[in-house]
């Protein structure tokens, strides 16, 4: 599922196996002037295959998937998007889990994602972490940061 | 003394061991209550959120999350209650698997058999039905004794089948247990409508991988998998002494 | 030889207390569960509920809602994490409701939040009152310090009550909660108006059975049921070490 968004917006994609949670996250996001869901996958392998191509700006992306895992899909769009885009833009993927394990942070961040955030921080979190990553920080939730 | 260390660090290593086994068994649990419980909770935040932020463009948005958020929830009781019920039928019969003195402070009494067997099984399935899961029991054959750890073998292999059927079926899916008993073998069967092929395969995989070296403990097989026409199945055999032989 | 009778007898010991430790911490957790959990999911739902009907009225009603609807959930997460321990690298047991009491000897690990005692039941009532509950609370005789355990054991029963209340009293029913300090006891009793005995049991009752547990294990009483009057009341009564003993 792909959409187009308006020039200067920053291009978000979601990746969660619950469509309904996809459908809540869309409706915060597309609620920002600023922000803009291009598209959404189902699990690691529709992530890899839809977004290698479309290059969103940012992409938000769940642990526990069927199939291929949000860890995995991290690394394969990592190495794909390696080296910036001939526009010269550059990916980030920000990791989500419902459960904090430790374990999940450290893979994120070596699989290549410049976040790791709770599924349920608050929306403010959210989209404050999309900004962050987009202009280049890397982010981390309060809750993961106090045990690296 | 040599002997007198032993038994010193044995009692020591008590303490130690029930915390560890106390840990893991909050690791196994802490799977299923996510695969279960977490999933729905996550649903009714996200619909939350969207809804509240959705609604100053769209006002039905709101309205609509609401809608969305009542029916997750009510599942999601329903889900919670089965599987507590697996949870807690687990715990009565551990407690009686061998076990002497009390071990919670409960209130049931653990006077029942040593060996779960068949009629535990009818009672897991009764407290899975109390809880709205569409299960029937299918009998073939006569009952018999069984060998130690047969009755449990089989009591496990269908309360993770059950349990599988719970995260991964899908919604209100019927579920068939199939016990035969034939000259030299016991069968037990659990056979789903759900999802099968198309569930979403997280790889875990600690519950079939723990069913198949039961099997393979006690001589038998383990088959597992969806089902062609749709659903999953996972049968059992394992061998029994020959009737005949009685 | 004694001491060789001895070391072997308590390495034998050693699956048997896994299992119970297991076992125990199995029934803790899945008493927990269901405390926390269908409390906050029948929260959300009558929030949800009420929220969409109020909204035709009242467009901030929806938005409000769902507000609570996501707090709720995120203190729920919030409250399984801590539960699981999934937060924690040590793998140290807690023993906060004294359940597995026999298990543990526990360090408790400094991260953990503290769990709720029973001066949280006024900021409980607080949420319920929020959520559009008429509850009142009354106390009598003088609040004193409890033993171990005892305090959550009345907040969740206190908790469970209101969650009972939410799902089988019926539309807008007023609750009491009584609070009474006895020289050799504590009394917590949640009564309602509602529905009582016309109330549509299915006798899944993992609530009641929970309680029951709680005041069990330290050695009280817990009575449950329908008013003569109409209506449903709970009763828990937990025996403290008496007043003029101190
Ligand atoms: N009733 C079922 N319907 C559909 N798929 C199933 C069913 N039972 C098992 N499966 C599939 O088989 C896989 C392996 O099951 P298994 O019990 O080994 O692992 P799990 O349930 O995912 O995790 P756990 O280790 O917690 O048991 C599951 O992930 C799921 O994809
Ligand atoms: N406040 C109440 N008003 C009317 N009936 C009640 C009330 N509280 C409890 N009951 C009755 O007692 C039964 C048992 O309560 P219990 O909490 O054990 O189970 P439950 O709430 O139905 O399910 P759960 O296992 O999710 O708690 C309920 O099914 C209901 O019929
Ligand atoms: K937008
Ligand atoms: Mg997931
Ligand atoms: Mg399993
Ligand atoms: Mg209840």
């Amino acid at each position: 599922m792909t959409d187009l968004p308006a020039p200067d917006q920053i291009r978000v994609a979601l990746v969660d196996d619950q469509q309904l949670v996809r459908a809540g996250f869309r409706m915060v996001i597309d609620s920002q002037p600023d922000l803009h869901v291009v598209a959404e996958a189902g699990d690691g392998d529709e992530a890899v295959r839809l977004l290698t191509p479309l290059r969103p700006d940012v992409v938000l992306m769940d642990v526990r998937m069927p199939g291929t895992d949000g860890l995995t899909a991290t690394a394969r769009l990592a190495e794909a998007w390696a080296r910036p885009s001939a526009a010269g833009a550059q990916s980030r993927i920000i990791v989500l889990t419902t459960f904090d394990l430790d374990e999940y942070v450290l893979e994120a961040i070596r699989a290549g994602a410049s976040g790791f955030l709770l599924k349920d921080a608050p929306p403010e979190e959210m989209l404050g972490a999309i900004r962050t990553v987009h202009r280049g920080d890397a982010v981390i939730a309060p809750s993961s940061t106090r045990r690296l | 003394q040599a002997l007198e260390d032993r038994a010193r660090q044995l009692e020591t290593e008590h303490e130690q061991l029930a915390r560890l086994a106390a840990a893991a068994e909050r690791t196994r649990i802490a799977r299923e209550m996510h695969d279960i419980v977490a999933h729905s909770l996550s649903v009714m935040i996200a619909q939350a959120d969207g809804g509240r932020y959705a609604a100053a463009a769209n006002p039905d948005a709101a309205a609509h999350a609401l809608g969305t958020i009542a029916e997750t929830g009510r599942d999601a009781l329903a889900d919670m209650r089965r599987l507590l019920g697996v949870l807690r039928t687990d715990q009565t019969d551990d407690d009686a698997d061998g076990a002497s003195g009390s071990t919670t402070g409960g209130t049931r009494s653990p006077e029942r058999a040593p060996q779960p067997a068949s009629g535990d099984i009818e009672q897991l399935l009764e407290q899975m039905r109390e809880s709205g899961l569409r299960v029937s029991l299918v009998r073939m054959g006569t009952a018999r004794p069984l060998p130690p750890g047969v009755g449990l073998a089989l009591y496990r292999v269908c309360q993770e089948s059950l349990t599988n059927v719970l995260k991964h079926a899908g919604p209100d899916p019927a579920v068939t247990v199939l016990q035969q008993w034939n000259a030299a073998s016991v069968v037990l069967e659990v056979a789903d409508d759900g999802r099968g092929a198309a569930a979403t395969s997280d790889g875990a995989g600690h519950g079939v991988l723990g069913m198949s070296e039961r099997a393979a403990m006690f001589g038998g097989t383990l088959v597992s998998g969806p089902r062609p026409g749709g659903g999953f199945r996972v049968r059992l055999t394992l061998p029994l002494p020959d009737r005949s032989e009685r």
